[in-house]
């Protein structure tokens, strides 16, 4: 029991930290990628490429004035940034990122907390997201911040229902809701993902872009879009309480994407089994990375890269190294594919904001109750049939 | 654990119970009968309840209270002001409610003997699977028809709330 | 036994829940706070009727909870637009304004 | 056989004529109505070729129409000998009368009114007649009662036709509601309402029940076949137009009386008492009708007590055991009463509405045609030898001489009463002189005189050319009737007697009827008046039921009681409801208050039960 509770606190402690640093660190990866689609470089003083650029703005933020705007609802102008975050972060607890691991001798999976109704806590919590972005909105005592609050949440509700439409399918494929179990069932070979074995393309394309619009971002970030309403909801917010926004955004972020590689793509799975070679993946990947960054180091094209990119590319030589050892193989390949499919599906919400404009309120609204619900329903039914026929 | 659980979460749904009633503004006793609404939650899961407590968060705290809140900020209504109190509310309601409160109690004080207890895990009937075998077995017709409700409610809601037509 | 809880503690919860909603339900003007005072006093009983599926080991108690959560959607979806409504003729939320069947 | 278009092709002319007859010619009237009735009779003739000599009874099931408990009832026809009998009378004299109708009905409005009636009748008779069950004779029972109400009240703007339907209507609703309960009782005696089983399970029976049977389906034919006691509806009916009177009043549907009878002999021969009663019956009706006739002065009431009469002659036959010389008598007195009623009509027609006898005389010359169909009729209906009536009634009056003598003695003096009213009114129609207003009686049109000499060839050779008790041997038991010929001949002379005897008073001495009035002014005032039976149901039974409405249900409980009740109840609201409109603040909040508060008293109530149960508390 009290081995339990310490290593409840010990991964606590672990994935909190590599959550803030993720955190922290795709705000740069955004930053980075949308420069690039932009072709422009991107932060680029802080630090080798702007790598310290998210601890400068950490920084930033804690450092500045915390300024309390006269006329707000005190309580829950305080209490909405905290909603916000809190929520965005108590779904991560029930996200498995691997399976169980024998670490120092103690059986434990890569998970903080295992409920058999992990989809459905996830879908609870994401739904009460919601009241702090309605809350900062309406306390704020700002007509441009009511109206993103309101915006918000009615943008949040709708797109809710087919969310939960298109987790619904491969729910029935899997036939549990435990997150555990989910990925249990779409072990082996590639098509035994649920996007591939149950055909759930269209219910996988739903539940992306109601993630979208779930987490407010572009295409469906009205209720922060900067040329309408100023900043939304979170206009009057400023220093820590503005950063607790940022964060919720980025952690809502990071858990739809985890939510979308369970239900779809598998989880922590390989693509194929490990006696194909799959092990030898990661291996290959981040050697290839650690040996084009000497390259480019030899190569440099400025002069501080002559020293940056070998750097760089030593460290990736190092990582390629340790997934050589084989008693962390268990541990670091289950993580490096989980991780490889979050990223992409980052680098999607990512790519999506370079490239797409953003919608008409009327359109959004017409867009989930006319395309999005219909589509998602129907997908259900058909996948619902499909299954009863089968079995 | 049990024990703690309980008085905690309980603690917090009479306070945020007690907040309903008397904070002014509706947006708070919104925000804290959301809190009730979780601590109940909690609380059920305690029961063994435990799709029940999802589908409190997801059904209540999540979409119906926010319903609740987007309408009080749409209307953007202030507070309420203070009037004179109804004369038969203020004759009748607190001895009413207070003879109420006692006599729930003293019912369940003696109906239920506190040699009945609860602990978690001492039902586990609650699984998704459990609730979904017998709503669609047992209680289809039941779950049919407030099916229909629900579309009703729908086609009500939308009548309602429509723009009169030029 | 350490831990455990009397089962009555529950249903006293419950009854103290449903009193505040029932209080609330007298005591305040605003049609909206009237509502979650109903929405209050629904929970309160939602939580008997788990405590006694718990008691009774019947899973019938949370399916009746179920249906008071579906009735309540359909409730606060027609409800709040019956209140949009109202507002909208009216201009106003308070109870005590909206008094013109008395006459 | 498809005996279902028999009933069906009159329906449609009724439905064609009554849902669009408002806007068609008379002519295209004409063509549907008579058009549907002379296919039915055609197809009639056409099923009995078909089915041949008939030994046996052909049914025809359609569906099932009740299934309720243990009643099944279904939508059955059948035809037997007796069916047959009876579908030829009524499609065959029922077109005869439809015929007549057009040049009778060419002046009067409401053509297709009456025409739809005619054939929803038709309709409605065929199908009790075809019934293969008893509740499916129920509906035609019913439906015939209907259309009779339709058709006395035809003339709707008059208030005496009006009340005659009226009348018509409530008082065969007695006979109705007897031949019900005797419904009820077979269903409940034999499980079943179809005649082949319950006719089946009648010898075994209980004799008490069947004869209570037997006369609860009598009173349901007392009423439709104008029987005493309820046979005053009938002379009223005459309101109607006069075709209505020959085809409903005298042919065809106050014989469903009889039909229904014999078509219940099973229940009569193992129920002998029942049929003792329909004999005195009968009898009854027939001298006492006879006699009423003796001094009517309007023609046509003439010939509606001697279908009283008639009728109770047929109901001698049937309680007598003489189930086919009932229904002989019943088709021929379809002929010769048609006939009658139909001549008497032409001669309203050519006199321009007059019925009064006192106001004909000596239209023997003026409308030759009918003078010779109505002497056809009127020696037929006299029973004079070898005309259609000397058969039938000879027939019924042997077959009384061997139930019961002195039913025989009171028949043929009945038989010369008849003989002598008939040709009084032959007498007083045809003979002496011109005494109505000024007018020129004219011949009928030849529609009108065509049917009557059909009818008229029917009266005299109808005996010879349909000899119904050879042809339905099979069909009822046999009844033992002594060839007697001094009976026979006691009988007829009875007949020429009373011939003799008018053309006497009314032709050679016309004084003599006066001063036999004058003689015996009472007995005379006691039959003009028809023996006060009007006046005496009236006074015994109409106006208790119409005061004790008005004093006792109307003055007393309605407008006392009921309406003090509903009025104080009112009142009362009022008063409490003053008293609760305090409470009725319009405020909802108070109105909560009051919830909660009942709420709590609720509880309270709830909790002193269980604290008053020993146990205490649910375990």
């Amino acid at each position: 029991m009290d081995s339990f509770i310490v290593i409840s606190l010990i991964k606590i402690f672990v994935v909190f930290g590599a959550l803030m640093t993720i955190l922290a660190y795709l705000q740069w990866v955004e930053r980075k990628v949308i420069a690039h689609i932009q072709v422009r470089p991107g932060p680029y003083r802080v630090g080798p490429h702007g790598l310290l650029q998210p601890l400068a703005d950490v920084i930033k933020l804690i450092t500045k004035e915390g300024l309390l705007p006269p006329y707000v609802n005190k309580p829950l102008y305080l209490a909405a940034p905290f909603i916000a975050v809190t929520m965005a972060l108590l779904s991560i607890s029930v996200i498995p990122f691997g399976p169980a691991i024998r670490v120092a001798g103690y059986w434990t999976w890569m998970q903080l907390a295992n409920l058999n109704i992990g989809v459905l806590f996830v879908l609870a919590v994401s739904s009460m997201g919601v009241y702090g972005i309605a809350l900062a909105g309406w306390s704020s005592n700002n007509k441009y911040a009511l109206i993103g609050g309101l915006r918000s949440s009615a943008q949040m509700i709708s797109y809710e229902l087919p969310l939960g439409l298109a987790i619904a399918a491969p729910l029935l494929i899997s036939n549990t809701l435990s997150l555990r179990r989910l990925v249990e069932t779409q072990d082996g070979w590639l098509w035994n993902w649920n996007l591939f074995h149950g055909f759930q393309y269209v219910s996988f394309v739903v539940f992306l872009i109601a993630s979208f619009a779930e987490t407010n971002r572009i295409p469906f970030d009205l209720p922060e879009a900067e040329n309408e309403l100023v900043a939304g909801y979170h206009t009057e917010y400023s220093s820590m309480k503005f950063a607790a926004f940022f964060m919720a955004e980025y952690a809502n972020m990071v858990t739809v994407s985890c939510m979308a590689t369970l239900l779809f793509l598998g989880g922590w799975v390989a693509p194929w089994p490990e006696k194909f070679g799959s092990g030898f993946v990661p291996v290959a990947v981040f050697a290839a990375a650690g040996l084009i960054a000497l390259f480019h180091g030899w190569n440099a094209a400025r002069r501080k890269d002559a020293l940056t990119f070998p750097v760089v590319g030593v460290v990736f030589l190092a990582v390629a190294a340790v997934f050589l050892v084989p008693f962390l193989q268990n541990i670091l390949l289950p993580l490096f594919w989980f991780c490889a499919k979050v990223g992409s599906l980052l680098f999607v919400f990512i790519w999506i904001r370079g490239t797409l404009p953003r919608f008409r309120y009327d359109q959004l609204m017409a867009f989930a109750w006319k395309v999005l619900f219909p589509v998602a329903v129907l997908n259900l039914l058909v996948t619902a049939l499909v299954i009863a026929v089968i079995s | 654990m049990d024990l703690i659980l309980f008085l905690a979460f309980a603690l917090i749904a009479v306070v945020a119970a007690i907040n309903v009633v008397v904070q002014r503004h509706p947006i708070s006793s919104a925000i804290s009968l959301v809190g009730v609404m979780g601590s109940l939650a909690v609380l059920y899961l305690l029961l063994g309840a435990e799709f029940i407590a999802a589908a409190q968060v997801i059904v209540y705290a999540g979409a119906i209270m926010v319903l609740f809140v987007f309408v009080i900020m749409l209307l953007n209504a202030g507070g309420e002001a203070r009037a004179g109190r109804s004369f038969v509310a203020s004759l009748l309601g607190v001895p009413a409610l207070v003879a109420l409160l006692a006599l729930l109690a003293f019912f369940t004080a003696r109906l239920f003997p506190s040699d009945a207890e609860v602990h978690f895990g001492g039902f586990k009937g609650g699984t998704p699977e459990a609730i979904g075998r017998a709503l669609f077995t047992t209680y289809l017709l039941p779950f049919e028809i407030t099916s229909i409700l629900v579309l009703i409610a729908i086609v009500g809601a939308v009548v309602l709330a429509r723009k009169e037509l030029e | 036994m350490m831990g455990h809880i009397p089962l009555s503690w529950f249903l006293m919860l419950s009854a103290v829940l449903f009193t505040l909603g029932v209080a609330g339900f007298i005591f305040r003007r605003n049609i909206i706070t009237m509502f979650m005072s109903i929405e209050l006093i629904l929970n309160g009983v939602n939580l008997s009727f788990i405590t006694f599926a718990y008691q009774r080991h019947q899973v019938a108690g949370q399916l009746m909870v179920f249906f008071v959560m579906v009735v309540a959607a359909a409730e606060a979806a027609v409800g709040l637009a019956i209140i949009l409504t109202v507002f909208k003729n009216r201009g106003t939320l308070n109870i005590d304004d909206l008094n013109s069947m008395k006459d | 056989m498809q005996l279902w278009l028999i009933p069906i092709l009159p329906l449609a002319g009724f439905l064609i004529n009554g849902l669009f007859g408002r806007r068609f010619s008379k002519a295209a009237v004409n063509a549907f109505a008579i058009g549907s009735v002379v296919l039915s009779f055609l197809w009639v003739v056409k099923t009995l070729a078909g089915l041949g000599s008939l030994p046996y009874t052909y049914t025809e099931h359609y569906f099932t129409w009740i299934q309720s408990g243990s009643l099944t009832v279904n939508f059955d026809f059948s035809v037997d000998r007796l069916t047959a009998v009876m579908l030829l009378v009524v499609t065959g004299v029922g077109s005869l009368i439809h015929i007549y109708s057009i040049g009778y009905m060419a002046h009067e409005g409401g053509y297709y009114r009456f025409f739809a009636f005619l054939n929803l009748f038709m309709f409605f008779m065929l199908t009790l007649v075809l019934a293969a069950n008893y509740l499916v004779m129920f509906i035609g029972w019913e439906g015939v009662g209907l259309c009779s109400y339709l058709l006395i009240s035809f003339y709707f703007d008059k208030k005496f036709a009006t009340d005659a339907g009226n009348k018509a209507f409530i008082v065969t609703r007695i006979g109705d509601f007897g031949f019900s309960l005797g419904m009820f009782l077979i269903f409940r005696q034999f499980g079943s309402l179809s005649f082949t089983r319950v006719f089946a399970q009648v010898p075994g029976a209980d004799v008490g029940m069947l004869t209570l049977i037997g006369i609860l389906l009598m009173v349901g034919a007392c009423g439709k076949s104008a029987q005493i006691p309820l046979y005053v509806w009938l002379p009223d009916a005459m309101a109607g137009p006069t075709p209505v009177s020959a085809l409903i009043h005298a042919a065809t549907m106050v014989t469903a009386g009889v039909y229904m009878t014999a078509r219940s002999w099973v229940i009569y021969t193992h129920a002998p008492i029942a049929m003792d009663v329909i004999a005195y019956i009968g009898i009854a009706t027939a001298f006492v009708a006879a006699t009423i006739g003796l001094a009517q002065n309007d023609i046509k009431k003439v010939f509606a007590y001697s279908t009283i009469s008639q009728l109770g002659y047929m109901f001698v036959g049937v309680g007598c055991g003489a189930f086919s010389a009932g229904i002989y008598h019943l088709m021929t007195h379809a002929f010769f009463k048609a006939l009658l009623f139909l001549g008497s009509g032409a001669v309203i027609h050519s006199l321009a509405g007059e019925q009064d006898m006192r106001f004909m005389g000596g239209l023997r010359t003026k409308i030759p045609w009918t003078f010779w169909v109505m002497l056809c009729a009127s020696l037929a209906i006299s029973g004079f030898p070898l005309t259609a009536g000397y058969f039938s009634k000879d027939a019924i009056l042997l077959a009384a001489s061997q139930r019961a003598p002195w039913i025989y003695w009171v028949g043929t003096f009945t038989a010369g009463l008849t003989a002598f009213y008939v040709f009084r009114a032959f007498f007083m129609t045809f003979f002496g002189e011109y005494r109505g207003k000024e007018h020129h009686p004219h011949e009928s049109p030849p529609v009108m005189i065509a049917p009557l000499v059909v009818l008229a060839a029917l009266s005299l050779i109808g005996g010879y050319l349909f000899k119904v008790p050879d042809f339905l041997r099979g069909v009822f038991p046999a009844a033992e009737v002594p060839e007697s010929g001094s009976l026979m001949a006691i009988a007829s002379s009875a007949g020429l007697i009373g011939i003799a005897l008018a053309y006497v008073m009314y032709v050679l001495k016309p004084g003599i009827p006066d001063s036999i009035a004058a003689s015996a002014r009472g007995l005379y005032t006691l039959v003009y008046n028809k023996y006060f039976v009007d006046e005496i149901y009236d006074a015994v039974i109409v106006q208790p039921v119409v005061e004790g409405s008005r004093v006792a249900l109307w003055k007393g409980a309605d407008a006392g009681l009921i309406d003090g009740i509903v009025n104080g109840i009112g009142a009362r609201c009022k008063g409490i409801g003053g008293l609760l409109r305090l409470p009725q603040s319009g405020n909802a909040r108070s109105y909560a208050t009051w919830v909660a508060f009942g709420g709590v008293l609720v509880i309270c109530g709830v909790l002193a039960v269980f604290l008053l149960l020993p146990t205490g508390g649910v375990r």
